[in-house]
Formats: C-alpha cells, structure tokens, sequence
C-alpha cells in the first residue's frame, strides 16, 4: 500500500531535501521539474474507486466491532465478556483519536525510513481536495478516504493482541497499553512496510531520467530518481512486498501477544478448571463478519475498484475456503470429530495468511497457501502450544503470527509468474519485472524478522512499563468473580 | 405427605409429566441440573483444549404428595423415565412436615 | 440533502406558479429559458456515486434491521426482547409501504413550506432514468437510489423512538402510531428541511440573472431566481443547516419518544425491581452495526462519492471515537468505574452530534463536538433522568434528543472555516459564502426550536388519540409475564 | 443474468463450432468479421460497476455467513446449533474451492444446452483484465468480480436445503452432499438459466446482419446470429426471464428440501416434543443480514450500478416490506397474535418472491406481489404443511420452494409494461419487445417445471445414494443428545 | 432446624425477600424452576407448530430456620407471595438433621 | 439414607467432585442457585439505573449417601469448599425415607 499527497509529486530532486518540511503545495512547483511535472499534473480521481474505498473503510470498521469483538468474546467465559468487547471499543476508538492527532502523519509522512514526521499532525493541510496516489500512475483517490482507510487498520490491530492475555488483565492497563503501543510500535512499522515516494513520484522521475541528455542533466535525473526511491520505509526497501498487511497487522500483533502472555501468566485454574467458550454462535457470527469485512481489508488495499481488486477478492475467498476445509478435514483425522470452532479457526488462518498475497497471487496460489496454512494452525494451536503450556487464551500467536509468518514467505513464492502470481511491477519501467524467486523469499524472510524483534522486543519494553506502573494483572479474586462485573461493574447476561 | 423428587433425562419430561397426570397428580416443579454418576459424559475439544465434560444435563422433578401416594408416584415415574440405559436417574422420597398453598392458605393435602 | 427532478430545472420562471403541478418534462423545456436549459442541460451520473447510494442505501437499512433492533433488544429483559425486534420490523416495513404510496411525494415535491404534494404519490413518473440532484451543480444520481436513500431514513427514525416507552405499550398502539407520525410529523419535518429546488435549478437562474441584459429582463430574471429559491422547506428557508438528519431525524425522534413516555406513564415496579438489561452483548453489536451503518447514514447523505463524502466519513468516525471515550473517562470519574455500555452510549451520543454536522465539520471540530457530547449525554442520562424520575427505558430523549440538539447548534459553529469547517457553498454566487457565526447559530437554534415544538406538540396530539382509540399500555399481568408471550404469542429463548 | 469473455464476441461465426474449445483471445480475431468487431471492439470497464458488484459479491457472502447460519440456527434447540452454523460454513467453503475447480466453468462455458464445458477450469485464461459482459452492450465488468459474485450464488443455494432436514443429518453426509448436489444439479441449472452470448454478440451480429448486402453474405449474417442465439442455456432459450435466481436458487433449494425431508425422515419426537426455537433473536438477526445481502444478490445481478440496480433494490424493498406486512395480518386474523418470527418469515418469502423480478417488476407490481406471497407461504407453512404431516423443519419449501414458484410465474406479469414493468429488452432490434402475457407467463411455467423435474428427480437419486454409502440420519441416541456434542464434540454455550 | 422451601412468582422475590429480613433471616437460597399446576399456561405458535406450554417460570426460595421459626417465616412468605391469583404457589416444609457453616464448621443454628 | 445438600462457590465445584470420589461418593446432582447472605454483593450501573445485587451466583450439590457415610461427605465438603472467606456456604443434612435407581428398579443404598 502507498500513500502520498500530491503536493510532492513533480519535485522529486527537493524530495531528499524536504523529507521532514511540510509538504509543499502542488501549485508551487517549480518550473524547472516541467517534464516530470506534466506528466504527474493530471492524476485523475474516479468517483468509483472511491465509491469502493468508501465500502472498504466501512466494513474493516465492521471487523473490529463487532467482528473481532465477537469472535474474541464468544471464545471466554460470560462472566469476562464485556471485558473483552471493551477493551475492543475502546481501542477502535482510542486509535482512532490518536490517528488524526498524529498518527497517520507518524505512519504516511516522510521522515526516516523508520518513522515519519508530524507535519500533518491534527490533519494539518489535509482537505476534501487533497489527492492521495494509488498504485496506479495517474490515478488518485481523495486523501481522506485513504486516511479514513488506514485508520480502520491501526484500529483492529491492537485489539488483535488481546486475545492472547483475555480473561486475567486490568483494564487500565490496557488503557495505557493501546496508545504506547501504535505510537511506538504500529505507526513505526506502517511506515517502514507501505511509505513509499508513489507511483506517479517514481514514474516522472523515471521518465525525466529517460528523456534526460546526457550529461550533467542526466546525472541530476539519476539523482533525482534515487532520491525518491530512497523516500520509503525500511521494509519496503528491502524489497519485501505486503499487500495488505501481513507483517504490519498480523505478526506485529501476533508476536506482540506471545510476548504479553508470557508476561501476563496464565489465567487462575489454568489445566485445572474447564474454560469453556460461553458462546461459539458469537464467534461464529465474528469470523463470518471478519472474513466479509476482509474484503475490504485485503481488496480495499489495492486502492482502487479495478480487475485486480477482483483478484484480492477472489483470492480472500479461496484461501480462506481452503484453509477452512483442511483445518476441518486434519482435525477430523486428528481429534475424530470435525468442530465448528476448527472451521472458522481455520477460516481465520487463511485470511491471515491471504493477507500479504491478496493482490499477487494467482487463485490457485492461494488455494495451495489456504490448504497449508490451515494444516499448519491447527497443529500450532494443538500440539505445540500445549507441548509448552504457555496460556494464549485465544490463539492469537497461533493464528496470526504463525499465520501470518507463513503468508509473509508464501507471498514470495505464489507471486511468481510462473505460478500463476502477478509479478511484481516495476515503476521505473513501466513493466512487470524479471522474478526471481530466491531473492524475492529472502526479502519476505528478513521483513518477517525485522518485525518478529521490532515488535516482540518493543512490546516486551512496554508491557513490563506497565506492570510497573499500574500492574497488569486483576487480583485472582476477580479474575475468579469475573471482570466485568469487577472491572466494569455490569454483567453481559441476566436472564 | 411426602416429596417424591426424582432426577430423570431431559427428554423424559413429557412423559413423566403425562403419567403423573395419569394417576391424578396435577402439581409438580422441575429443575434443570447437572448429573454426575456411571453415565460417561464426553470429550468436549475447543482448539487445543479438551475437556471431559462428566455433569450431563438432567431434570429434576419434585412431587408433593400424599404420603399413601408415594408408591404409585414412585412407579408412575420409574416407568415413563426408564430407557434400561445408564444414566436414566433416580428417585429420592422425603417426608414433608407441612405444605401450604399460599393463594389460599390451605395446609397439608389440601394444598397440594 | 437535496432533491429535484430534473424536469423542472430549466423552467425556472414556471416555477412559482406549478409549484403545486405534476412535473414537466425537460424535453419540453421552453426555449425562452436557454441560458440556464444551457448549462442544466447536462446533469450527468456518475456510476460511482450510484454505487456509493446503492450501499449507503444499504447500510441504513441494516442500521434498523438488525442494528437498532439489536441495540435497543439488549437493553430490556428477555421476556420483552421480541416486542422490540417486533416493533422496529414492523415500523420498517410499513414505513416502507407507505413511503411509495404517499411518503416519498410528501417530503420531496413541491408544495408549500411545510409539506409536499401528491403529485409523486405511487411513484408515479418515476423510472430507472430518472434523475435527481445532489449537492453539485451538474451531478445527479439516479432518482430511484434517492428514493430508496431516503425511505431508509423515514423507516428508522420512528422506530428511534419505541426506546423511550420499551417494555410496556401494546403492539396495537404500535401498529396504529406509526402511520400515524410519519404522515404527520415526519414527512412534514423532512420537508421542511430538506426540499430545495437544487443546486441546478439555482445555478441556472444565477447564470441568468447575471446574463440578463438590464431593464425588464433583469427584473425578470430577478424574479424568476426569487421564485428558486422559495421553492423550499420552511427550516431550510431559515438558514438552518443540517448535513444527515440532526433535525429531522434525532431531535424530532427524541422529543417525540420524551412525550411518549410522559403519556405512558413508567414501568410496573421501576424504582423497585431491576430492570437489567438481558443482553449487553447484543447491545454492544447492535451499536456496532448503527456506527457501521451510520457511514451510509451520514457520508452517504452528500449523494457522492467524493472528497466531502470522505470528510464525513472522517467526522463521523472521530466524533463517535471521541464521545465514546469521554463518556468512558466521565463515568469512570463519576461512578467509578467505565462500564462497556457506557463506552458504546456515548458512541451513539457522538454519532447523533455528529449527524447535522458531518459533511460542515472539520475533523478536530468534530472531534471537540464527541468529546463534549459524550459528557453531556452522560450528565443527562443519570443526573437529569433520576431527578425528574421519567421513565425513558433505553435513555432516547438524552441521547437523540439531547445529543441532536447539542449537535445541531454546535454546526452553527464547527461549520466556519476559520475553525477548519467548510462553511456554507452559496449556489447564486458559486463559492462559498462569507460566514457569519452569530447568524448561523441563531437559524440553527430556530429550526432546533421548530422542530421540538412540532413534533413535541404533534407527538402528544397522536398519543393521546391512540390511547383513545386503541389504549396505549398492556395491562399488568401482561407486562409482568412479558409482552413477547402475551402480544406476541411466543419467547425469544429456550434452551 | 449473463456472462461471456470478450474473448468470443466478435467472432459469432466461430461459436457453433467452438463451443466446447478453450476460447479464443480476442486479439487473434479473424479480420472477416469486421463489422460485428467494430462495434464490439471497445466495450468498456467503468469502475462504479466495479465497486458495486464487489460490494454485491462482498453481501452475498454476508447472507450465508452469518445470515442464512443464524436465520436458521435461532430455530433449532440449542443442542443442535452447531450443527447448523457447521453445514452452513462448510457448505461456503466447499463451494468455493469447487467453484474455482470447475464450477464456473461448467456453470458459465459454452458446450451444450444442458451444462458448459471446462475450458475455464482451474480458472485458467482468466486474468485480471479479461471482461465480463453485463446486460448492457457495450458495458463489460472485470470477469473476475463476475466470478466472485456467481460464487457466492453457488456457496448459499446448497446450504438453503439443509433447513428441511436440520437437527437430524450426519455430518458426514453433509460433506459428501454438497459437491454431488452443486456438480450435478446447481452448475447444469445456473447454465440452462442464465448462460447466454452476451449483449455484445448478439447485437454485433443483429448489425451485422442489417449491415449485410442481400445475398449470400445475408445468409452468413444470418446463419451467424442464429448461432449466436443458440448459444445459450436450455431455459433462457424457452423464454424464461428470472432476474437473479427465483428457479436456479430458490426453486432449486426448495424442491430439494422437500424430497430431502420426506427420504430422511421426521426428527424423533415429532409431534409429542417442543421443538422450540433456541433464540429467535438470532433468527431475526439472520433475517435482517439476509435482507441486507439480498440487495447484493438481487441489484447486484444487474451487474451495473444505474438506474435499474436502484429499481432492483427497490423491489426488493419494498416486495419484503409488502410480504412482511402481509404475513403479519393474516396472522394476527387467523392465530390471534402477531408474532415476530412471523413477520421475518413474511420478509423472507417476500425477498424469495421478489428475486426473479427485481430488475423487471414496477414498484406497485412488486408490492402486490409481496401481498401475495406473504398470505401464500403463511398457508403452506401452517395449514398444508401440518394436513400433509412432512417435518420440514425450518419450512424451506413452504418458504423458497412455494415463494419461488409464486415469483417466477409473477415475474411474468408483473414484467409487463402496461402494469409498470420494464418489458424485455431485444438485443437484436435495441429495444423493448412487443410483450405477450400469455407467452410469457406459460415460457416461466415451463422453466418452474423443468426446474421442478431435474432438481426433484436428481436430488432424490443423490440423496438415496448417499443413504447408501454414509448413510443419512444420525442414529437416534445422538439425535437425543444433540449433534453438536456427538458429531462435533463441542456445545454452542455454556454459562 | 428445618428448611422451608416456596414456590413462588418470579416477581415476587424482592418482596418476599425484604418480608424475611424484616424478620430476621438473612439467608436463602434460590433457584429458577418451571412449575405445572392449575394455573394455565399459554400457547406458543412458530409457524406451524404450535405448542401448550404447560410449565411456567416460578422461582423456588430455601431458608433454613430454627425450627421454631418456622411458623414466622411461612406466615411472611405467604403474606409477601400473595396475589390471590392461581399460581401463586407453595410452601413445603422439612425436617434437616444437621446444618453446618463451611467457611468456619459451625454447624446447626450457628450455622444459618 | 440422607442427602447431603451443600450450597458452594461456583468455583469449588471441581475441587468437590475431586473430594467426594475419593471418599467413594460416586454421584451427584448439581444446580444452579443464587445466594443471599452475609456475602455481600456488587453494585450493577446501566446508564443512570443503578442495581444492589444482593443475589450471588452459587452452586447447590445434592449427594445422596448411606447414613454412615454422611460425617465423612460433610467433612470432605468442607475441606474442598473452604476459602475461608465469607459466601463459602453452608450444608445442610436431610433424611430420605426411600431411593430408587430407575433404570433397574433397585432401592435404598443399592440404588446410589
Ligand atoms: N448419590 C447420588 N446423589 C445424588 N444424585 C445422584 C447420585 N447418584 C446419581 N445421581 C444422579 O443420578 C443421575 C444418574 O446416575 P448414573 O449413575 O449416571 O446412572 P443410573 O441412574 O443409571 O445409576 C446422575 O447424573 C445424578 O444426577
Ligand atoms: N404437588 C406439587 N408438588 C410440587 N410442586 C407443586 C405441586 N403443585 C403445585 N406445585 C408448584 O406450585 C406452582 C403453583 O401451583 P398451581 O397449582 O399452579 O397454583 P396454586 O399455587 O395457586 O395452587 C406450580 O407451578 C408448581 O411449581
Ligand atoms: N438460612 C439460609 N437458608 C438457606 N440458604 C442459606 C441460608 N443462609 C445462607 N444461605 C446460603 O449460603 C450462602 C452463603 O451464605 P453467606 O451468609 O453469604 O456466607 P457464609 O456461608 O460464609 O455464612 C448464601 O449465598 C445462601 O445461598
């Protein structure tokens, strides 16, 4: 994903320059830039597209809550319910004030390839005119729907962590925990994976270096294209590629919530007690609304309402079908009877692992990536989390960590060409470029580690800043009473 | 007077109910509750969780009746509840001191 | 929101005197009025703004059906939870009926100030190549997805109101009041709102006016420009602005729903027993799904798909986050401790704020306007309600009503620019016109004021003829076994 | 609804003999047939069609899961809920993997009358930029959206059937049922109905024709269009207009619930047993999702977003409002009370009804239709279902079968202009045909019974076979206990 | 010692309650139950099926009193019961031979 | 014959199950119920409704025990029910005049 006001696009030689000044404004251009200029002066904003993104911004709200809340709630016992649907709301809505005071300018603005700037902090400069790039040369949407869109991202994924400890943690520690954690952990990795100059900035660079004369003007083209290779995150120069959020969304939040739970400890009764989940109807009803809202998600990536959103669409489908029925079919083999919980966990594993492939994949790409990684949960969320007794309540290192790992690497696999992938296209000239798959893997392969330490490591710091501060743990007696009768005095049910 | 309560499957009510009738007893009160005896419970499997779940859903029925009754109670229900497999319950007889109806304040067999 | 034929624009001098008359069609538009036939000539669609309605269309449904359902279904006991799915299917649906029999032609065609007329009653003239104005001079968008737009707000609002008198009025008096207050409160106040001759029609007697040569054409011009713009509801004509309903929908609903349950009279044992709520689960997805809806609500109440579609997006979620959180941090102050219903009431609170203001705000307008929302809601939904002891079961007169007028005269302010709002487009000159606070808040508190009155005094006038007529209240024992076994003849749950 | 690759148009000669062949691509098209490839060389993409039909496809997915699961799932007792969310689940994920397999391309190649071939089996030659027709000549959509939007047709049809004999079915038979029943009964009825060759063809050839001199090129031409008529589906060539699956879905599921219910047999303890629905809450939550879904399902078979989607979303309003209304009346009259699941049963078969007539019926025609069918299905729900004595437990035939029957055979005058319908469009003149009621009504009659025939006859032989492999009904014991905790070794809810 | 055991209107409870503190018990016990008796119940319809509901919703109230309270607690139970109307329910009272207060093993009267 | 009816923290009840089997005690009945006592409660805000509740969930056991055994069933209650914190309930001890086992028809201790 890509994100840039059109303001610096045409002035791509400033853009080393200005990387932490406020953008300059489209119309201040200097002339000089003329050739890249013409050729980016015109990015086009179709009603449908933004129609579509509209939708998309929609329905990942959708996922979040209810969705996720849902099928995070129906998995804990009653007495714990509200606690889980709180803390839900509570961080759709935290994050959501804390992305337009500064984060989506932390997240979408130039700066380092780690971090980027507050020059749009408070929605700075931001209005119902401005133009974000897409990934196509020459088409924008509105920047707001693209605001609106990443702001549902940074919503879900912390609530995603809490999964892993639900059912023993203080609420105020999570009140603490959401705002350290997108600011030092999520913001930070947005931008390294999916800060980029864009298209239109790659393109007029690309095609001012080509109409260049030789010489000094040449020489200062080539610069000036380096130059806007250069204004990206970390990741996304490794080369690593990430449709729609495999690193950022799902191993961020997975690891993060292994960390947490070994942190946290394992709930009061653990192995000894029954913690059956008060209602698999909810967590029906939340994954079916995760994998609907996924479309948003994973097709909504693409930005724009074309044939390739069509294909992420299809491949969310089919991935998630997949992995479905081989969840079921080796849990049948495995435990003797098919569950409902395992289809829909296995549902789940595939939209993970769809997530960084969406767009690149062919449909039997991740037909074959679905089958697998629905195979490989299933044996993570058995065998190996009770072969070392740590009490990840919800699966959310089995599922979207392991998941997503998985995705992350395939992803470099089924985009082959050969495979029935798309390439991976290059601005520069305009084509898909030459594959290579070793590469490719490895680039996949070090994007997966650099998140796995960034964010295991970040969130370890924070959570123990936190058990010191105001503690993480509900005293046992009102784990044992329940939290949301201790926590938020009010109970989910009475009949 | 007594209290004939007995612990029957779920699905027997009906049946109990209309051989209580039956026999011209027309009052009964009945509670859902958990059984653990020889019957096996099941294995309950949530992900990597798996429970033996050994508390079976019962019903508990409780009549109140004169003390002469209890005999043709007791078989009324054995009969309509058995199903000659294990787990089909119990009957357990008590001895009332004092019933009252509280509509009315009729006392003993009256109240019934 | 705005709504005209086009067979009208173009034929601006006719309009005074047909106000009251079946359209004309365009074709026979006569060629003394070229100038502005001229330019209305072309109003095209935009197959991305029909896509965009067809889903805001939509969504609005489902923000009754299951949403609002849901929302007020988990706030009463189980015993009454039928009687409210019930109610709020039963106001869709009829509302619905009565919307293309009558309804749609009594809010959106001329008339006078107060109401439409017949002339599009059955929909009559009305086909798939209709179309009808949005906010752009030049844009339209399909008649039909306008209607269908509109009907999903006259469907929800009734049903906004059953809130207040929950869990003890019969299904008759249900079944006789809505009817009843659409015809009568609602179409009026939609009215009154939202008809103006649109922006075409506006735009083309401008260009007139300013092409007239002097003299009698001039004055003619003059004239016919005058007669646009009183073809127009009465609260519009006052300058009020209300971008999605705070007015028509919210204030008008939550005034109605006070006087409801004033009439009814309290819950059998309030104040003794506890009437806790059977299912907060359920109320937390229900305000889940109306925010989700509420974007189709409120960002698709700009009938495009655009910058300022995004810009409403935008407030309505921040708004809603924001009043979400600061009734969480006030109750947590005041009560001790942050309850999870409390979290989603003041969602709601800040989606009803946001309503009139959505497509004028700035994004930190709207974020200032939920964070006051949400502490106001909350004073008024404790503090007020048990000192004066009404009985408003699901609290929707302190929260529309409150909320709706707290929202509506707030526009008055977020919308200037210098705060970052849009301020108000003027169609006769094309720009934005020189914004004057004192002014705006004066028309806002004006149409707030109309619309209490209205409603307040039109409400009170229905209870009391159906109390007459059919009764209003179950009997006791009714009420004690539940309304869903006695009305309905059937439990929402067995296990 | 219809859909070819653009990869044929323009070479209508070809077609009778390429029928079963891999399609040729349109760049390879032979310089002869010049007239017709003028004309169809540019059929274009436009992005709003795009973002609704990905919406729609998104919605369809929404009414299985969770909408259909939970419609359904709130009727049976609590111990069989699983069950229900499994079948439905599975029956989704099934479908999808098989719909990429070879599905799609049995449902939607050329070959015979009866079924298509697997030229496109495995999705191959479908690409992100292979086009799709819509009913507009000229107008074509990504296929791949095509693709996702039939899918999620093929995913709810089956799972509809499954209602008639829930809370008795092993799962095993399920699994096997599926692919059988979609292979053989589902892909040869959505290819009799809905394959055609596309607008662009026959209007190519139509001009094609005109434009030939007299002679033996006029025969060509003619020979040329004939071919191109004849290369469609064994019902759409009776006549049979059915806008978005009346016979394919709901007619299909329907007569196939009613010989599946009869061949397995009644639930133990019919008859003596309440078999009281565990939460009709969920049920009127799922009703709600499908009559959100619907408006993909229904407005999204137009495949476009215009006018005509909105009228299709209209219909299916206001056919459900109607519907829903009318059901409530007449039990209220014939019961004594009007209940709740009343009212969503009425919406149902009043969405059954309105779907083959959605983008065909008047809005009045569609409201007297859901009159109709609201009384119609209420008397087969109660008094013919309990004179005949068959346990068709969640009244899918009284519902699909019955409604279904009632909408195709209404399509068919409701079409009619003269009562406010659109008429039938002529590819091969431009306009709208001359309509004849008579023919009309008994061409739909037909395509009710031939859909009767092959999906009754073909049901029962699967169905008797898998009798005799698997076997049918869980044995009785298990029937006792519930199927969520003897086939799926889990329980819907615990405390 | 002896318990006395109502069956009771689920609405009921909060008045029956306070009429037991009013007197001095400051502890019972109690469970939802479905009654069958004379009062009728109604009949539930979902589409075709229709079924007699013949158990109703009753709550049952244990206290555990001093034998020669007994008296005084059922006449408060009635009292606070009462609304004259069919189903109002019963009082059923029995012997306990022993009563013991688990967190400190007091045991008979000091025990409730 | 007696039965043993002991009113638990919900949480005990695995811990008294595990009790009880050791001491040869191999069936029970469990219900749920809601205490009022000393225990005091929490209080419930929905919006400005504010709701003491006084009714606290808890478990009731019901074990049916041959006489001589009924010292060693209270005992190992206790011990496994005892938090020592106030709401850890009570036991009270009642005589059964008669027990059936319904699936074999067998009576008194024979039928536990
Ligand atoms: N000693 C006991 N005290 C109280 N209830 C008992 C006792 N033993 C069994 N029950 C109840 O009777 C039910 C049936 O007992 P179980 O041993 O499973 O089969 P059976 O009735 O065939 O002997 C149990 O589920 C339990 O509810
Ligand atoms: N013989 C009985 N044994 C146990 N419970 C009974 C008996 N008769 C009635 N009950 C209980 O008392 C409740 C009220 O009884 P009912 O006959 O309806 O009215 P009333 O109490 O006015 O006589 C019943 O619902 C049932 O729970
Ligand atoms: N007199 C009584 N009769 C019946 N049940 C009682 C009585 N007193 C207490 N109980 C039950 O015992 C539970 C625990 O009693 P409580 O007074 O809270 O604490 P403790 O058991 O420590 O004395 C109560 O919740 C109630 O269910």
């Amino acid at each position: 994903m890509t994100f840039k006001t059109w303001s610096r696009v045409g002035l791509p030689t400033l853009l080393a320059a200005a990387a932490l000044a406020m953008p300059v404004l489209a119309q201040t251009a200097t002339p000089a830039a003329d050739a890249a200029a013409a050729v980016a002066a015109a990015p086009t904003i179709n009603k449908g597209d933004t129609a579509w993104m509209l939708v998309s911004a929609m329905v990942v709200l959708m996922m979040s809550v209810p969705g996720l809340a849902l099928f995070y709630g129906g998995l804990v016992r009653g007495k714990n319910m509200l606690s889980v649907l709180m803390q839900v709301f509570y961080t759709v809505c935290i994050v959501g004030l804390i992305w337009v005071l500064y984060g989506y300018s932390m997240a979408f603005t130039g700066g380092s390839e780690f971090v980027g700037g507050f020059s749009k902090a408070f929605m700075k400069g931001i209005t119902t005119e401005s133009a974000g790039a897409t990934f196509t040369v020459g088409v924008a949407i509105p920047e707001l729907v693209f605001v609106a869109f990443q702001m549902t991202f940074a919503m879900i994924t912390p609530a995603l962590i809490f999964g892993a400890f639900a059912e023993r943690v203080k609420f105020s520690a999570i009140v603490l925990f959401v705002p350290l954690w997108v600011t030092f952990i999520y913001f930070p990795m947005a931008h390294m994976v999916w800060y980029w100059a864009g298209p239109d900035a790659v393109d007029a660079a690309a095609k001012a270096l080509a109409a260049a004369a030789d010489g000094p003007a040449k020489a200062a083209a080539q610069e000036a294209l380096d130059a806007v290779m250069a204004d990206a995150g970390y990741i996304y120069k490794l080369g690593a590629i990430d449709f729609a959020g495999g690193t950022v969304v799902h191993i961020n939040a997975g690891i993060a919530a292994l960390v947490g739970c070994l942190i946290v400890g394992k709930r009061t009764g653990f192995g000894k007690e029954a913690f059956s989940p008060h209602s698999l109807t909810l967590t029906m009803v939340g994954a079916s609304l995760l994998w609907v809202g996924w479309f948003g998600f994973n097709a909504g990536s693409n930005l724009e309402a074309n044939g390739l959103t069509a294909l992420a669409m299809m491949n969310t489908f089919i991935a998630t079908c997949a992995a479905a029925i081989s969840w079921m079919i080796i849990e049948w083999l495995a435990k003797g009877k098919p569950s409902m919980l395992g289809v829909v966990s296995g549902a789940v594993a595939g939209l993970v692992a769809v997530t960084p492939m969406a767009g690149f994949a062919g449909i039997m790409g991740s037909l074959v990536s679905g089958l697998i990684v629905g195979v490989l949960c299933f044996f993570f969320c058995t065998t190996v989390k009770n072969a070392f007794g740590y009490d990840d309540s919800l699966d959310v290192f089995g599922v979207h960590c392991v998941g997503g790992i998985f995705g992350a690497i395939a992803t470099g696999i089924v985009v082959a060409p050969a495979l029935g992938g798309t390439g991976i296209y290059d601005y520069t000239t305009g084509a898909v470029a030459e594959y290579a798959m070793g590469t490719q893997v490895m680039a996949q392969i070090k994007a997966v580690l650099v998140t796995l330490v960034w964010s295991g490591v970040g969130s370890a710091i924070l959570f123990y800043i936190i058990k010191a501060v105001v503690g993480l743990r509900a005293p046992v007696e009102k784990e044992r009473e329940g939290l949301d009768i201790t926590e938020h005095g009010e109970r989910a049910y009475h009949s | 007077m007594k209290i004939v309560m007995a612990i029957i499957k779920p699905f027997k009510l009906e049946e109990v109910r209309d051989a209580l009738t039956g026999i011209g007893v027309h009052g009964l009160t009945v509670t859902e509750v958990k059984g653990y005896g020889r019957q096996k419970g099941h294995t309950e499997i949530y992900r990597g969780a798996e429970y033996a779940v050994s508390f079976l859903p019962k019903l508990k029925i409780e009549v109140a009746v004169a003390s002469d009754q209890v005999a043709k109670v007791v078989e009324a229900i054995t009969a309509a509840a058995k199903t000659g497999q294990i787990g089909d319950g119990k009957i357990f007889v008590f001895q009332i001191d004092q019933a009252v109806r509280i509509r009315t304040g009729e006392t003993d067999t009256d109240a019934l």
